[in-house]
Order: C-alpha cells, then structure tokens, then sequence
C-alpha cells in the first residue's frame, strides 16, 4: 500500500470515528475514553510485527516494552471499561434518554 | 500443510484485519449507546483478539517467546490494575493507559528506525514521515499522559507550575524536535538525531501539561488520547498495516470529539488550556477581588436532618468533592432514609460535574443509585423552584450562579444547575475554598443558602444519623 | 490498488454511509434520495476513464451513451435536489406568489 | 510545462479524488440536517466537479470530442427534464435518474469487457468479478428503475400485474445471469455469454418490479438506489477508482437505509413488497369483506365552508391524493382566507403519506405553507381532541383507526394520523375506493366523519368560493 492509499483509508476511518462518536450522550463519556485507549493499545501489533527482524539487544528489549505496553492498553482498557459499563448495567431500567446530543 | 499455507496467506490475514476493524467500529457504536454499550466493548474486543491473531499468523512473525514474554507482563501489570483501580481513581487510569499507549508507539518508531539504518540508511519518505511522527506525537504523549496521572493522583502538585516565557521554551522545543525530524527526512542518517528528537518531544510533554492546573487535565488527557490515536495510525502507514490505521484514526477522532465536547461544556477554549495556569482545584481564596469577606450562614447537621425530613421534594446537586470523599455511598443511605419517610429525592447530574465526563454518573451508579433518579441539567433546571431544599455536595462552579449573570465572571455563559431557585439550599464542603475555576461562588452568601462544612462523607454520615436519631 | 485494498475502503465508505445518512430526518428523505442519485452519476468517470482506450465504434458509441446517462445523473439530480430544498428555504418568510413553480 | 507534469501526476489525481470524496461525505452530512441542506448538496456538487476534473487530467483520458459529447447531450436531457419537473412527479424522476445510473454502469461494464477481449482475453479476475457484479446489478438496476418509472407515470398499468409462477421464473433468470457470470470467471471467453448475463438480467430486473404495486415503488426505487450504488462501487474496484468505491458506497449505504426506514413506516417487510402483488393505487373496493355497504354520510361544499369558518382550530391532514390533484396552492389559500377569518389552522404530516418519504413537506413548501404550520405526527397526535375541524384531504392509510384497533388489519401498527379523534372530520376524497393499502377505512363511517366526493381541487377551490361568499 502506498501513502495515498494510506491516507484514503485514514481519511475515511477518521469519518467513521467522527460520525460514530458524534452521537454518544455525555453519560457515557468516560467509558468510552477509557474503551478507546484499549483501541490504540492496537500499537501492540507493530511491536509484535518488527520483533522478529529487529536486531540487537537493545531493540528487542524496547520492542518487548512496547508489547507490554499495548498489552497494558487493551487488556486494561477493556476490564476498565467492562468493569464501569457493568455498573450502569445494574440499574433497574437502562434505557438512556438522549439528554445533550444531537 | 496446505491450511497451514492458507491461514499465512496475506491476503487471508488482511480480510482478518478488515474484519476486526469492521467490529471495532460495530463495537465504538455499541459503546455509544446506554444499553449496548458493555456489549460494544466486547465486540471490539473480539475484533482485537482476532488483529492480534492474525499478526500472529505472518509468516514474517517471529520471536513468539519474546512476543509472549511481552503480553505476559502486560496482562500481569495491566489486569489487577484494571481490577483494583478505585472508580474516583479513574482518570489517572484513562490517562496512565494512555501514556503507555503512546510510550509503546514511541519505542516501535525507535526500533524501527535502528532496523532500517542497520539495513543500509534511511528508508523511503513514505514509510520515513510516518516514523518521524509517530516517533514525535508518541513522546509527547506519552510524557504528557504520564505528567497528567503523576498530577491527577498527587504524586506532583496540581496547582499550575508555571515558568516566565514558558510559551517560548515549547517553541523552541517543538522547533528541536520538527528540525531533527526534517533533517532525517532531508536525508541525515542519524540514530543520535532521532534521539534528539524523542527527547525534545519528551521534555516538550513535560513542559506543556506541567502548568496545566490539576482540574484542567481531563481535557488534556483527552486531547493526549487524541493524539495517541494519531501516533497509532502514523505508526500503521510506517508498517503498511491497516488494522493500526483505522484503530488509531477512531481513537484520534473519537479524543478530538470528546475533548471539544468537554471544552464547551466548560466553556473554555482549547488554546488557553493547553497554555495552561487556569484552575488550581480549589485553594485559592475567593476571587471576589474586594478583601472584603461576605457574609455567610453556617449550619450544622441536625438543622440539616429536619430540614430535609420535612421537605417534600430533595435535590441532590453532587460535585467533585463527592468523588473526593467517596461519599456516594452515603449519600445513597441517606436518601434512601429520606424516601422511607416520604421524601422524594432526585440527583441533578452537570454534564462537567466532577473531573471525567460522566463522573458522576459513574459514582452514584456504584452506589446503586436507580436510573430514574438521576437527571440531566436540562431536565433538572426548571424543577428547582419547586424544590424545598437542594443538597449541594462537593459541588461549586457547577452551581455558580455568577456564569448565569455576571459577564465579567470567566465562566459566564457555562450552563450552570440552577440550585439558587430552590427554597433552600444547603452545601457541603470543607471551607469556603473555591473550586476548579479558582473564583467565588455568590450562591455561598445567598439568604437562601446555609454551609455545613466538613469532608463530605463525614458530613453526610452525620446527617444521616441525625434523620434516624429524629 | 489490489482487491482488499478496494474492500478495505468500500467498508469503510458504507460505515460512513450507514452513519451519515441513519441521521437523517424524515422531510429530507426525498431530497437526499435525489442527491445520492446525483452521487451515483459518478459512473460517469467510468466512461471517460476507458473511452480512449476502447476500439470500435460500438464501444464508443456505447460509452458516449453511458457518459450522457451519468451527465443526466449528476446535473439533473444536483438541480433537482437544489429545486427542493430551495422550497424548504423560502418558508421562514412565505412569499405570495401562489402556483409560480406549476 | 512543469505544471503539466505535476498536474498528470498520478499522485496528484488521486489526492484530487480523496479531496472529491471527503466533499461527498460533508456534502451529504448537510443533507441530512435542515438549515445545511442546500449547502451541503452544493458542497457535493462542487466535490463532483473535482472529481470530473481529476479524470481529465489522467494521462490516459482522451477523446475529449467524445466526452463532451457525451457531457453536452446529458446536459441538453438533464437540465431542462431537471427544472420543469414538477414536484408530484419527483418520485419518477428519481426513478428515472437512477436508472440511467444502472444503465450506464451496464453499459461501461460490457464495454471494459469488450476491450479485455481485444486485448487477448479476460481481465485478472480482481478485475472480472467486479465487472460481472457491476453487470448485472447496473443492468437488473436500469430496467427495474425505468419500469419503476413507467408504473409511477402511469405509461403501464399501476396495478400488479401478477404472472403465475413467476418467482420460479425470477430464480431461472437470476439462475441465467449469474451461471453466465461464473462461466466467464471461470474462463469462458465470450461476449455472446457477457450479453447473455445482461438480458437475462435486464428481463430480471422487469419482472422483479412489473408484479409491485404502484404504490410500493418509492421502497422499490429506493432499493434500486442502493443497487446502483453497488454498482458504481463494483465500477470502481473494476476501474481501480477510489471515487466510484466511496461515491457507490456511500449510495449504496444511504439507499438501505431509506429503504428500511420507509419500509418500517409502513410496517412492511423488504421481502413482502419485492414478493409483490400488495396495493394497487386505490380501485380496489372497500375490503370491509362482508359484501354489505355500510352508511356514511356525505357532505358540500357549502356546508364544509360554514364548518370551518364556525371553527376555532382546523387541522388539515394531507395525503397522496393532494399530490395527484396537485391541490397544494388552493388549500394554501384556503387556509389564509379562513385565517383572515381568525381561523387557526395546521398541517398534520405523517411520514409516509404520499408516495414518497417527505413528500407531503415539499409538496406544501412549494405552496408557501408557513414552516410552523407543518407538524410532524407525533406532535400533532395529542392535538387532535382540540381540533374542531380536520380536513382530510386525498389521505386515507394514515388516517385509518384500524392500524390502531383492528390487530387483523395488514396494517395494524402502523403509527397513523389521529384524526377521528377530533370534534369534526371531513374527507375529501373521489369515491369510496381505497388507498394504496387496498383496505377499508373505518374512520369514513364514524358519527363525526363526512364526506366531500370530488377532486381534491376542484372541492377544495368550491369550498373556497364558498366560504369567500359567506
Ligand atoms: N467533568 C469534567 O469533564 C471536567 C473536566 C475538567 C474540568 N472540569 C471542571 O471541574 C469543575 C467541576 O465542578 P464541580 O462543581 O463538580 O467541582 P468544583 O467546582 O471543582 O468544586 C468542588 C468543590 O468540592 C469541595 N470539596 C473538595 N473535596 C471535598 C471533600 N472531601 N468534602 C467536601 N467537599 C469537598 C471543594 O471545596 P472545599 O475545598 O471547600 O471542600 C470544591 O469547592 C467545573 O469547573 C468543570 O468545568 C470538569
Ligand atoms: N410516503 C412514502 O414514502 C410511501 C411510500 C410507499 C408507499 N406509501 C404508502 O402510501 C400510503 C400513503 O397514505 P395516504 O393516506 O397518503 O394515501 P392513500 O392511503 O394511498 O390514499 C390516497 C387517497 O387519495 C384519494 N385520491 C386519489 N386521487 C385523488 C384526487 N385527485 N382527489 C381527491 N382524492 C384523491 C384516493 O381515494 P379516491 O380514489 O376515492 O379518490 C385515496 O383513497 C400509505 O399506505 C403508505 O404506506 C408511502
């Protein structure tokens, strides 16, 4: 893939992001920070993809780091959220009423 | 054999990695909506387990027991932290994930860069710009993320660190780290230039939310994870992966909304906090600018006990001084008494009540407040003259009556929970300190309005003691 | 571009779709119906990408036949939108000029 | 000479088509919202534009004589169809136009075909199977359009016309079509099999629309819309073309959707009105079923006049037969003339009435209606046991108290006008036949109901006349 097609499909992912989050109601505001941090823990899978071509000590102990690190991201980022949703989840009736938004 | 071939087939592994992109998508939607929400977050974790599985399956994959020892440790770090982490606690937590998050883009830009000059030299432009990114947006987020959790959990002091010309020493920071990067590009092979370049980006995320004040951070961790977002797809076009290049798009766009979102519900622009000095949380002394102390009503909690127990209608006004002294819990027994006795109790939830959005929501939920109880500012706002007494808990600007009608006040023209229009009004807190804004509050010195000061929870307790004694 | 690299950008682009256009509200279902017809005049590209190259006069005739259809699409369904909408602008003050579009 | 070469730039062409397609998508983001339609729909014009610019000045392009053949003669047709197209006839016209959109996709396709043929052979199948798909859907997509069109215009009959056995023919075609497409992917070299597919696809796409009813074609035509979209998307991939891909997506996409939303409306599913046979434009009897007349009452224009002018609050309740009559301009002066009477009067707007999403809201905007005076169902609804008068004019499925009460109805709950509930009602109507839904409405034998037989028109213009001599 070339640059521009690079930045076609960063363009139109940046759409979907925009469109998708536009609509969200403030109530849910902080899990969904917390849910895309797991989504960017995704860097994850540029650690696993070099390790193995990577050269030296030094890089492959960053590169270990660096997996870790993403590995932080999602795992974490998806029992954080998991973890805060289930409490909205608890209540008698869910269903939000669009208050802010649109 | 043959489906050993076909699984490693890249073709294969790029629908795999159309398909978890598909379901990061189908799962942020689920995310933004109330019911589906924990669904969504699983989806899009389904969508992650299958992009890491299909790297997994590159045939240019290798070194699997580092690769394991690395998702090893993160599991190990990152699940009990995700399990321990206190729900007042959870900003530092957005923005430590986050820090790592770009820290992990930071190291893989590096690498990557050694790879290619041990390779021979500088690679193309078009996988070199992106590294050059990647490499400058991680740093500073990654220190600035960091900066903001040592801020957050009070490692550092939240006030505003401020240094004279600061402005300029970022400028000059970011001049550093924009130069190194254009002389690679230009064609200077240099690891110790790269270095030069992380570490300018790293001090300038230091130096940029360092002066922010500790109330201003959500915003900036918000446009941190915008920007770690960002990195992630830069990252993604350096190693021609698409799976990196729309997660991180999502998480860019989905941080650029949020941080707008927070930035008008605040009333504040986006430039004047990232220049910083704004908001201290809470220890400056009323702004009122004149010395001269107003008057004010202070009561205590037995007066509070019968007032409440003889209204008919109770409005909680929650703040960020509940998610300080963990006082949800309490203030959920207590109107859980006041319902026993026939009072109807409902919480009035600010959109920027707190320090995340949705703070409180989040709290009371814990608490196991129920759903209908809680109301939303512009659902609340015409209730109040019809309230007989509102229970301001830990909460200020929110209610400042000044962003209603003082155009000179900073935060005029913030929507504001009208509290003031209730028959009473009783507020907890510890002193007569200001909040996040740094500015008085007028409502503290209202006919109608009566302090009883004191950690919040203790306060409540106290109150709630009194209602049983009754 | 290879055949995933098109997939890859056709999901996205009907994510953005599927976003874009579930907002919409009822009174702008006819107008939009007519612009999207006017986008999908874009087939005109088509034939003016593969006319030079196309032999004979059949495919050529075939091709200035396909240019006119996506012509038609793209000018008539803009205009047609625009007619609509602009009915929809001039309510705010009605002007008395009955039976003037028949 | 220089800036030739940059302008041919491949690179340079394609960033041109990014910046066209994000244009599509801000442009169609305006459509969607009021106050940024017409704007947005410019926005998509002007990215249009871009896009056919870019094509020019690919390397390869020529034949400019021809092109602009091409362009001119679609101008000289669309322009002038485009201007004096008169709003009732919008939902032909779309049809129309998105016919010639699956015509021409058709007819590129066959032709992309035909030069792979010359150049020795059948294309890559990345190449093929796009232009096999854009086939046969552009050409199922222009016939079925263009009957669509031909129904809607009453050129053909509206009613449908059933063939016994015909979904069993349906599947032979689709059979035909798709078998041909297979044995050209699977080398058959053959243009005899490639027109094969497009007839036996072409007599698909009229068999698949002849057997619908008249009025289920705005569901049709907008499930057509979708077709072509794909279509152009499946161009695209065939053509390498980002801007067909994004442009076809987007179509396609927006197409589903209204498709399903006006599907929903009417409580019908996609399968039951693509199976056909259901509503046939109104001739059909009352299906009250037990063969005996029941009374209703009917009225004049006289005494319609003296009602309205006695009345306080008249809601007019708009549907298709104020669009067939074209009734819009007279029951606009009506209304002034009963309001200089100090008559209030209203527009109830449902939906679907009409035969197209939002037709009832052009149709009045062409004729003035003041905005506020349009209400929207579920506004409207709570209104209607104030209203001394509503004048239903040419509706009758929306108005229909059996989508409401009678659960054996094929329409029972669908959301409808509710009209009998106000003190008066009057139909205007030709005579007892029903709506497109072909069955009986009670609402037209209550107490309070009368009727006005006539065209809408030509009753609205006497009960004018006649409430101006009063
Ligand atoms: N929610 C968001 O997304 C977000 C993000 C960034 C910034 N902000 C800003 O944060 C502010 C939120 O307003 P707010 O009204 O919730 O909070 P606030 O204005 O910051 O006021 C909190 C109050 O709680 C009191 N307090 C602190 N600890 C306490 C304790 N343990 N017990 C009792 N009282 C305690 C403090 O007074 P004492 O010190 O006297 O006790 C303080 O006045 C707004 O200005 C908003 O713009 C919000
Ligand atoms: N809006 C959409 O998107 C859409 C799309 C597809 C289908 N539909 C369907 O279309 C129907 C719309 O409901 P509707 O109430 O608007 O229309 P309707 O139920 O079709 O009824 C129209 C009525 O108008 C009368 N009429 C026809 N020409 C007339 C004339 N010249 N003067 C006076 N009256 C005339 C007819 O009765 P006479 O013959 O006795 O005059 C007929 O009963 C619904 O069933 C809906 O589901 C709507």
């Amino acid at each position: 893939m070339d640059l521009i097609t690079e930045l076609t499909i960063l363009a139109l992912a940046a759409f979907v992001g925009f469109e998708v989050i536009s609509k969200v109601p403030n109530t849910l505001h902080t899990p969904l920070m917390s849910a895309t941090n797991a989504i960017h823990g995704i860097v994850l899978l540029g650690g696993m993809l070099i390790i193995a071509e990577s050269e030296g000590v030094l890089s492959k102990v960053l590169l270990v780091i660096a997996i870790a690190f993403g590995t932080i991201n999602v795992i974490g980022g998806f029992l954080v959220t998991d973890r805060m949703l289930e409490m909205f989840k608890k209540r008698p009736k869910p269903a939000e009423k669009p208050g802010a938004e649109e | 054999m043959t489906l050993a071939i076909f699984l490693q087939d890249p073709d294969f592994i790029r629908l795999l990695y159309i398909v978890a992109f598909v379901l990061f998508i189908v799962g942020m939607r689920g995310v933004t909506h109330p019911t589906t929400a924990r669904r969504g977050n699983m989806i899009a974790g389904v969508g992650m387990a299958i992009a890491v599985v299909a790297t997994l399956l590159i045939r240019e994959v290798g070194d699997y027991g580092l690769i394991a020892l690395g998702v090893v440790l993160g599991t190990v770090i990152g699940v009990p932290a995700a399990r321990q982490v206190k729900m007042t606690a959870m900003p530092q937590m957005v923005a430590l994930f986050n820090g790592v998050g770009g820290g992990a883009v930071a190291l893989i830009s590096y690498v990557e860069y050694r790879d290619a000059l041990d390779m021979g030299g500088n690679p193309a432009l078009e996988e070199l710009i992106p590294i050059l990114l990647a490499a400058i947006i991680g740093s500073v987020s990654f220190w600035g993320s960091n900066i903001a959790f040592a801020k957050l959990q009070e490692l550092i002091p939240g006030k505003p660190v401020g240094v004279p010309g600061q402005q300029f020493v970022n400028l000059a920071l970011l001049l550093v780290a924009v130069g190194a990067a254009v002389a690679i590009a230009a064609g200077a092979e240099s690891e110790g230039l790269f270095l030069l370049l992380l570490l300018a980006a790293a001090v300038l995320g230091n130096m940029v939310v360092l002066p922010i004040g500790g109330a201003d951070m959500p915003v900036v961790i918000s446009l941190l994870n915008a920007l770690t977002g960002l990195s992630a797809a830069a990252a993604g076009m350096a190693l021609d992966n698409v799976a990196l290049i729309v997660g991180g798009a999502i998480v860019g766009a989905s941080g650029t909304i949020l941080t707008n979102l927070m930035a008008v519900a605040m009333n504040r622009s986006i430039p004047s906090i990232v220049a910083g000095g704004f908001g201290g949380g809470g220890t400056a002394p009323g702004g009122g600018g004149d010395g001269e102390e107003r008057p004010h009503r202070s009561t205590d909690a037995t007066s509070v006990a019968s007032q409440l127990s003889l209204a008919d209608r109770v409005v909680v006004a929650p703040g960020y001084g509940l998610a300080v002294a963990q006082a949800q819990h309490t203030v959920r027994e207590l109107a859980d008494e006041l319902e026993k006795r026939g009072v109807e109790v409902s919480y009035a939830i600010h959109p920027v009540a707190g320090r995340m959005p949705g703070h409180m929501n989040v709290l009371l939920a814990e608490a196991d407040v129920p759903y209908e109880a809680l109301k939303e500012m512009d659902e609340i706002n015409p209730e109040f003259p019809e309230t007989d007494v509102t229970l301001v808990i830990g909460a200020n600007d929110v209610t400042n009556p000044a962003a209603r009608e003082d155009e000179g006040s900073p935060i005029y023209g913030m929507p504001i929970l009208d509290v003031d229009k209730s028959e009473q009004v009783i507020v907890l807190k510890r002193s007569m300190n200001t909040g996040f804004a740094g500015i008085d509050n007028p409502l503290f010195y209202n006919e109608n309005t009566s302090l009883l000061f004191g950690d919040a929870k203790a306060s409540v307790q106290e109150v709630l003691a009194a209602v049983k004694a009754l």
